[in-house]
């Protein structure tokens, strides 16, 4: 039976070992984020949702494969939230259940280039694959 | 145990606090069958007149030698009950309260444990009733003199008040002139009056005043002694100009070649001479010269000053001077100031001079400022068009590179610095990052809302999180929360409202007071509620920031509260001394030294003493400790320290602890 | 001197480079840097989850191995710095990774985090010296402006990492002093290349290698360095409209010590 | 080469005759000929000076009543007894004045009982050889055995071969024994079984304590006009041990009392006749005292403040007890 | 149910000697707030924990404690600046002992509990009393003419 919202919070909040709660809502994770753009769901609402355990909203969001796990969010937090372990946390929720995997093999061939790090391919599997 | 002790229990209800958890005529009851007690009963409020009463009349009736209350806290009646005992003739420290309900009702449900347990603490108070013995607390004189550290707008108000009540005061300052902080500052909120106006006069008040003496350019050397009765001494650094002779004409100034020092008064947006004066308004209105900047102190050469100083005041050769002076009272105010902004790199502080702090802020607009109030940027002197404020900076912090509290001026300040810019260049674009907007306080947030309204000021609710160039343009990103949306700002000067903390001095002067300091070096008041301008240590009190974060008003109203604290202390002519002090048993002493090496007061002293022996020789020489009665402070850190146990502490005397044990074991 | 050395898969392959020129420079400078034997790839990204304990294991035989050998490890690419510090950080730290991290190993002794861990450049800081190096450099790249690229992964998170003011480094600019260039401060040197999504995210990863050239080159950088392989085909490759020459950073070391 | 007690005598005598000092306090023989007991000499009496293998006791503590005369004393100090001395010169126990130390050479004390383990039977005296030899004459006829086999426990962990205080030395310099064993082993072994093991090994030992107080008598620590539990007054003044508890807790506020001042010398040990190995309870507080607080030697000077009257802001918590060694 | 019928079920004997300054106050305000902990805990006051004398621990355990605990202000926060410190050296020193004799570990204790503290107070206490509860009765440091006394 898949797991419920509330479970899910939890487990996300476990794994994170983030505490929501220490957010003071100032926005500088949101105010720091490169990735801002590209996402949906921004930094400072990614935490205020997991506080309030909206996991199912979250595990739709764009904002799981366009955060660039940069850290400056986490660097520069003053109260030590560490966003990008939420983000990450949720990440893993995603990929770890069945046929879910953001990443699939046969995919790899055709985004290839010449001067392509193998790097990139391994931290692509391991951030978007199980 | 002596059984010549007739002792009396007295159980209150404390209304139903008490009364409705503990069986408290069952407590009685139970005492009554205790050896040595006469008497024992309950009353609904012991501490009210008509308990008090009832103790009264039986220590009379009885003729108690002791009495037991079994109440709430000693913390909270002990001084009353040991008041009226006295009032009936007995020795006030032969009264002990049992605590039965902060210890004991107000925790517990069952009423036949919290009986029980009652019932013992009762026990243990007997216990060590029995071995009381009656103290007589000694009474120490009061020097009339007050001792204020630090010659702020704190420690300017508070040497006033106690001057004005006929006291005689001396404050101490270790920069060349009295004023503080608040001498920096440009206007004040929320009335915006020019805060030198409201200030100087104060200042030169303090100068005039025959009670009060200044030291400045003097730092606090050491203080021992206890409340009444402090020797503090103080080092008067040498100026180098002699101060009776000065006239203060500032030639000197305009005749120093050695001009490449940072203008600290300015917070280094300027620089200044080797010998100066911090600014104009300075009190003493005498220079003092920079050894470390000084061509005659580098080189041996120079000395223009001297050459030009017709009043021959400047002196190549003086010397720091020591000053030792007794006090009855200190205060502290050792103000504060704001953090150094190295951990917060992101918004370029040290990488580009147009990001400034607040207080930089304060002096670019102020009028006797490094730009004489035209407000240019750092970088070249150009005008903005275009100004970020950035609020919370360093405050509310737990990451460990700020402060983890409020520092409570920063959001009335940065309002006022928007509006000031607003009102003299309205074509300035203002906006403000902020977090949240906390105005409490009279006023306040009208004065903010003021800012919005009439000057539109661009409040974004969200914060910074980086500050880079951009051509000659600051790109401010950053993000607001109401909008969502991430913008980017191309301001022309960043003004970071940094956190402020209490100055770094104060660790060392608490250390010198055994005043108690918080994980972020505020001092600690006795009580944070009905003691706040009191330090735990008894005769040392609280003005200003050195507590905590204040404004203005609020730190001028303490100021006064600690003022009347130290007139209401130098008005008694004796103070009562604590009576549970450390005696040494001079037949068991070894004179070993280690109670000496652990007391922290200094209260122990040794002395040799000629004690009969048996034997031929009669009599023999020993080293023995004497406790300093006047010192002591009652910790009892010499009696665990002593192996022959020759160390005791009155009113906590080892054979009383042991008892207390033993009751509460039984 | 003699260290672990750590070179990790992608300077076995698109990086040869970066390794090479960073063996020859070391002899040059009398360090001697052993390869680990049987090393396995870092995994390439540091799993944050506290409950992924395999995905870390790798890390760990390479700290193990190099702590057995009674050596300090150093590293070249970020990355792999990056994931090896911070997985020793947790063997260090987080009771529950060790225990369970020891429980798969089943070491003759168990690890804790013994091993040392420093990236090639804080060796040159460290170990030989800035102004060392400076005396040992033959060649030195006078007239040469060169912009330092950080990136992410060297300074963040700078509690765990440790390796400079993760807001305003300084180490590489002091380093390309020591090679007689010119460093050129730029404010975007620590922003992020775009690198983890550079498979699945091409043109965001783009945009944002473009933003940092486009800093560079506005301050006045006419070349870049960086000790990260992905960040340097983001700059190099990846990058669409602003072409700066782009070099590891080894590279221009063996170069001024004359062994390139 | 001259042997250390003609060293010892020519020096005594000489600073008698010069007045330098007025008496010596050193050995004398006692009851048997292995107990030679501590004993002050005047001028005229020092062919009575014993000093062998058997004159393991420290003198220093009696420098405390000898130093309350008038004159100067000179004693003879080995060097673990000049950290004893020391000590007491710190706790102004003894007047440094009043005192000319003479170091002198210790090659390591020797157990009669240790002797006796051997299996040498029938003991009537002991002659020492060179090489650090004793040669036992033995109703049964004479045996050798090597002072090293049946050093004192004190010895075995010797701390210093050198004096850390003294006006002048008598050494025969002859090359000194070998150095000592790890003196915390027996701690650490004790540390390393469970609690009821531990328990069971305290109960065994100081259930045999018959409160002769001998420890307390020699220790120079243990020096206080009037002992806490000799002083009704202190409540925990008692006699005699009527409940197991009462070992416990007198021999544990021994140990406190010492901790950080006594200088490990051993005599507790020594001269327990219960053969209760005191000085474990010492060298715990010591072993504890150099892990917590860094290593610390009581009486290796006269002026540092002893761990227990020092402290630091950082020191460890009460709780690493908890934390240390296995589960309960 | 009696105060007599109560005593039959396993109560352990705590005492906690507190500092006057801070944990005493500390328990004042666990009180004040209503923050429950078992009546097996009886406090002691005493000025600073650095009055505390082994002889007093060991004196408990004599009498039938079950378990001590000894409360003072945080470590650079004590009204009289060192005794604290000094308490602390001791008490390390002193349990050390204990737990080298085979006393069990967990029947002592420091703790520093500041006068803001009252909820560590109250935590600290019923965390105790349930270690001490799980221990059970200290037989290792009792003397039995005490608990032939009690009898």
């Amino acid at each position: 039976m898949p797991a419920t919202e509330k479970e899910l919070a939890e487990t996300i909040r476990r794994i994170s070992g983030v505490d929501t709660r220490k957010c003071m809502k100032c926005g500088k994770c949101s105010g720091t984020c490169p990735a801002f753009g590209e996402m949906d769901i921004h930094p400072h609402k990614f935490v205020s949702m997991v506080e309030k355990g909206e996991i199912d909203e979250l595990m739709q969001s764009k904002s799981l494969w366009t955060c660039l796990s940069c850290f400056a969010c986490v660097e520069r937090c003053p109260r030590n939230v560490e966003p990008a372990r939420l983000i990450e946390a949720v990440r893993l929720a995603v990929i770890r259940r069945q046929g879910e995997n953001y990443l699939k093999a046969d995919q790899i061939p055709e985004l290839l280039d010449e001067k392509l790090p193998q790097q990139a391919i391994t931290s692509a599997f391991r951030k978007y694959s199980k | 145990m002596s059984s010549l002790h007739k002792i009396g229990v007295f159980v209150c209800w404390c209304g139903s606090n008490i009364a409705a958890t503990v069986d408290v005529a069952a407590v009685a009851e139970a005492m009554r069958a205790e050896p040595n007690v006469v008497y024992a009963t309950d009353y609904q409020y012991m501490c009210s007149e008509g308990g008090q009463s009832r103790i009264r009349e039986a220590i009379k009736e009885y003729g108690l030698t002791g009495v037991v209350i079994c109440s709430c806290s000693p913390r909270m009646h002990e001084a009353t009950f040991r008041k009226a005992a006295q009032s009936a003739g007995l020795n006030p420290y032969m009264v002990e309260i049992a605590n039965i309900r902060e210890h004991c009702s107000w925790i517990h449900k069952d009423r036949m444990d919290a009986t029980a347990k009652a019932i013992v603490l009762a026990r243990t108070a007997l216990a060590k009733l029995n071995l009381n013995q009656p103290l007589t607390a000694g009474e120490s004189n009061v020097v009339k003199r007050a001792l204020v550290i630090g010659g702020g707008i704190a420690g300017i108000q508070s040497a006033l008040d106690i001057a004005e009540a006929g006291y005689e005061v001396d404050i101490v300052e270790k920069t060349p002139t009295i004023g503080g902080r608040m001498a920096q500052l440009d206007k004040t909120f929320p009335t915006l009056d020019c805060a030198a106006c409201i200030l100087t006069p104060k200042m030169v008040d303090a100068a005039q005043n025959e009670k009060i003496t200044l030291y400045t350019y003097s730092e606090m050397e050491s203080v021992s002694g206890f409340v009444g009765n402090f020797t503090a001494k103080i080092r008067k650094k040498a100026r180098h100009v002699n101060e009776d002779l000065c006239t203060g004409c500032g030639l000197c100034q305009e005749k120093c070649p050695s001009r490449k020092a940072k203008n600290e008064f300015n917070m280094g947006l300027n620089t200044r001479t080797a010998i100066y004066i911090p600014f104009a308004q300075a009190i003493p209105n005498v220079p003092v010269i920079d050894t470390e900047q000084c061509i005659h102190f580098k080189t041996g050469k120079c000395g223009l000053c001297q050459m030009n100083c017709s009043a021959k005041a400047i002196d190549f050769e003086q010397q720091d001077e020591i000053i030792e002076r007794q006090y009855g009272a200190i205060v502290v105010a050792t103000g504060f100031r704001p953090i150094s902004l190295e951990r917060f790199d992101e918004f370029g502080y040290s990488q580009n001079p147009d990001v400034v702090t607040s207080l930089e802020f304060e002096r670019i607009m102020n009028a006797a400022g490094p730009t004489k109030g035209q407000l240019v940027r750092p970088s070249d002197g150009k005008h903005p068009h275009c100004i970020v404020f950035v609020q919370c900076v360093g405050s509310r912090d737990t990451s460990g590179c700020g402060k983890p509290y409020c520092s409570k001026i920063c959001c009335m300040y940065t309002a006022k610095h928007a509006m000031l810019v607003r009102e003299k260049y309205p074509d300035v674009e203002v906006h403000v990052f902020y977090i949240d907007v906390r105005t409490p306080g009279k006023n306040f947030d009208e004065f903010y809302r003021r800012a919005v309204e009439q000057y539109d000021v661009d409040y974004i609710k969200g914060m910074v999180g980086k500050v880079s160039s951009h051509g000659d343009k600051l790109q401010v990103q950053g993000s607001d929360l109401i909008a969502d949306k991430q913008i980017i700002i191309d301001a022309d000067m960043v003004v970071l409202a940094a956190a402020i903390e209490p100055d770094p001095e104060v660790r060392k002067i608490a250390t010198m007071l055994t005043a108690s300091i918080d994980t972020n070096n505020f001092l600690t008041e006795a009580h944070p509620k009905l003691r706040p301008v009191e330090s735990p240590t008894a005769g040392v009190f609280l003005s200003g920031v050195c507590q905590g974060p204040k404004d203005i008003p609020e730190t001028v109203a303490q100021a006064s509260a600690a003022a009347a604290k130290v007139i209401g202390l130098l008005a008694k002519d004796k103070l009562k001394r604590n009576p549970c002090v450390a005696h040494s048993d001079e037949m068991l002493c070894n004179g070993c030294s280690a109670c000496e090496k652990v007391c922290p007061y200094g209260a122990i002293s040794y002395m040799d003493k000629e004690f009969r022996v048996p034997g031929p020789k009669r009599t023999e020489i020993r080293r023995i400790a004497v406790v300093n009665e006047a010192v002591c402070q009652g910790c009892g850190a010499c009696t665990v320290t002593c192996p022959s146990g020759a160390m005791d502490l009155k009113g906590f005397s080892t054979k009383q602890i042991m008892a207390e044990v033993d009751a509460i074991c039984r | 001197m003699k260290f672990s050395y750590y070179p990790g898969c992608t300077l076995k392959t698109k990086a040869k480079d970066l390794d090479a020129y960073g063996r020859r420079a070391a002899e040059a400078l009398g360090i001697t840097l052993e390869e680990l034997p049987e090393w396995q790839c870092c995994g390439a990204v540091y799993p944050m989850a506290k409950d992924e304990i395999a995905t870390k294991l790798s890390s760990v035989r390479a700290l193990v191995s190099a702590r057995d050998l009674g050596n300090d490890l150093v590293t070249l690419c970020s990355a792999c710095h990056h994931v090896i510090k911070r997985v020793n950080g947790d063997m260090q730290n987080d009771e529950n990774i060790r225990t369970k991290a020891n429980n798969y190993l089943q070491l003759e002794t168990p690890y804790a985090g013994e091993t040392k861990v420093i990236h090639y450049l804080e060796m040159l800081r460290d170990v030989v010296g800035f102004d060392e190096l400076k005396k040992k450099v033959v060649n030195p790249l006078k007239g040469r402006k060169i912009g330092a690229y950080y990136g992410c992964m060297l300074l963040r998170p700078s509690k765990e990492m440790q390796f400079d003011n993760p807001e305003n480094p300084t180490i590489i600019e002091d380093f390309i002093k020591a090679i007689g260039a010119t460093p050129v401060l730029y404010p975007f040197r620590n922003e992020c290349c775009g690198g983890y999504v550079t498979l699945s995210k091409k043109e965001l990863a783009q945009k944002k290698a473009d933003v940092i050239l486009e800093s560079a080159m506005e301050q006045g950088a006419e070349e870049l360095i960086t000790a990260c392989p992905l960040c340097m085909y983001n700059l190099d490759a990846n990058s669409t409209a602003h072409k700066l020459p782009v070099h590891y950073f080894t590279e221009l070391l063996a170069e001024a010590l004359g062994v390139k | 080469m001259q042997r250390v007690i003609e060293i010892i005598k020519e020096k005594a005598g000489k600073l008698l005759a010069d007045g330098t000092v007025d008496r010596v306090i050193g050995w004398k023989d006692g009851e048997f000929f292995y107990d030679p007991t501590p004993a002050v000499f005047s001028a005229g009496e020092l062919e009575n000076l014993r000093y062998d293998s058997f004159c393991g006791a420290n003198v220093s503590k009696y420098l405390i009543a000898e130093t309350k005369k008038e004159g100067k004393i000179l004693a003879l100090l080995k060097p673990c007894d000049t950290y004893s001395f020391n000590e007491l010169v710190k706790e102004h126990r003894v007047d440094r004045d009043k005192v000319y130390v003479l170091g002198i050479e210790c090659r390591g004390k020797a157990d009669i009982n240790k002797i006796r383990d051997l299996g040498i039977k029938g003991i009537e005296s002991i002659e020492e050889l060179p090489g650090d030899e004793l040669l036992v004459h033995t109703i049964y006829g004479d045996k050798t055995c090597k002072l090293n086999d049946v050093l004192l426990e004190k010895c075995l962990c010797c701390k210093s071969k050198t004096h850390v205080a003294s006006d002048d030395l008598a050494l025969t310099g002859e090359p000194m024994p070998e150095a000592p064993k790890d003196r915390f082993a027996m701690v650490a072994k004790l540390e390393m079984m469970t609690p009821d093991e531990r328990f069971e090994f305290w109960r065994g030992e100081l259930s045999r304590c018959i409160r002769c107080n001998a420890c307390r008598n020699v220790c120079p620590a243990c020096s206080c006009l009037k002992c806490v539990f000799d002083n009704d007054a202190s409540g925990v003044a008692s006699k005699a041990n009527a409940d197991t508890f009462e070992e416990n807790m007198f021999h544990i506020i021994r140990a406190f009392h010492v901790a950080g001042r006594c200088t490990d010398c051993g005599e507790c040990s020594r001269v327990c006749p219960q053969h209760i190995p005191l000085h474990l309870l010492n060298r715990k507080f010591i072993k504890d005292i150099n892990e917590f607080y860094g290593e610390y030697q009581a009486g290796a000077d006269t002026t540092s403040r002893g761990p227990l009257t020092d402290y630091t802001p950082d020191d460890v918590e009460p709780s690493i007890v908890m934390k240390r060694g296995g589960d309960q | 149910m009696s105060i007599e019928e109560t005593k039959k079920e396993y109560k352990p004997l705590i005492v906690a000697f507190c500092c006057n300054w801070c944990s005493y106050a500390g328990a004042d305000l666990a009180g004040t707030s209503r923050l429950s902990y078992p009546a097996d805990v009886k406090i002691i006051r005493v000025p600073c924990s650095c009055r505390v004398n082994p002889l007093f621990i060991l004196r408990a355990f004599q009498r039938g404690a079950d378990g001590v605990i000894i409360a003072g202000c945080h470590p650079g926060d004590c009204h009289y600046t060192s005794g604290n410190y000094y308490a602390r050296r001791r008490m390390t020193l002193l349990f050390s002992m204990l737990d080298y004799l085979g006393i069990e570990r967990a029947r002592t204790r420091v703790e520093w509990i500041s006068a803001a503290e009252g909820v560590k107070f109250s935590t600290t206490m019923n965390e105790f009393a349930k270690t001490i509860h799980e221990l059970g009765e200290n037989k290792k440091l009792e003397d039995l003419r005490c608990k032939e006394l009690l009898k």
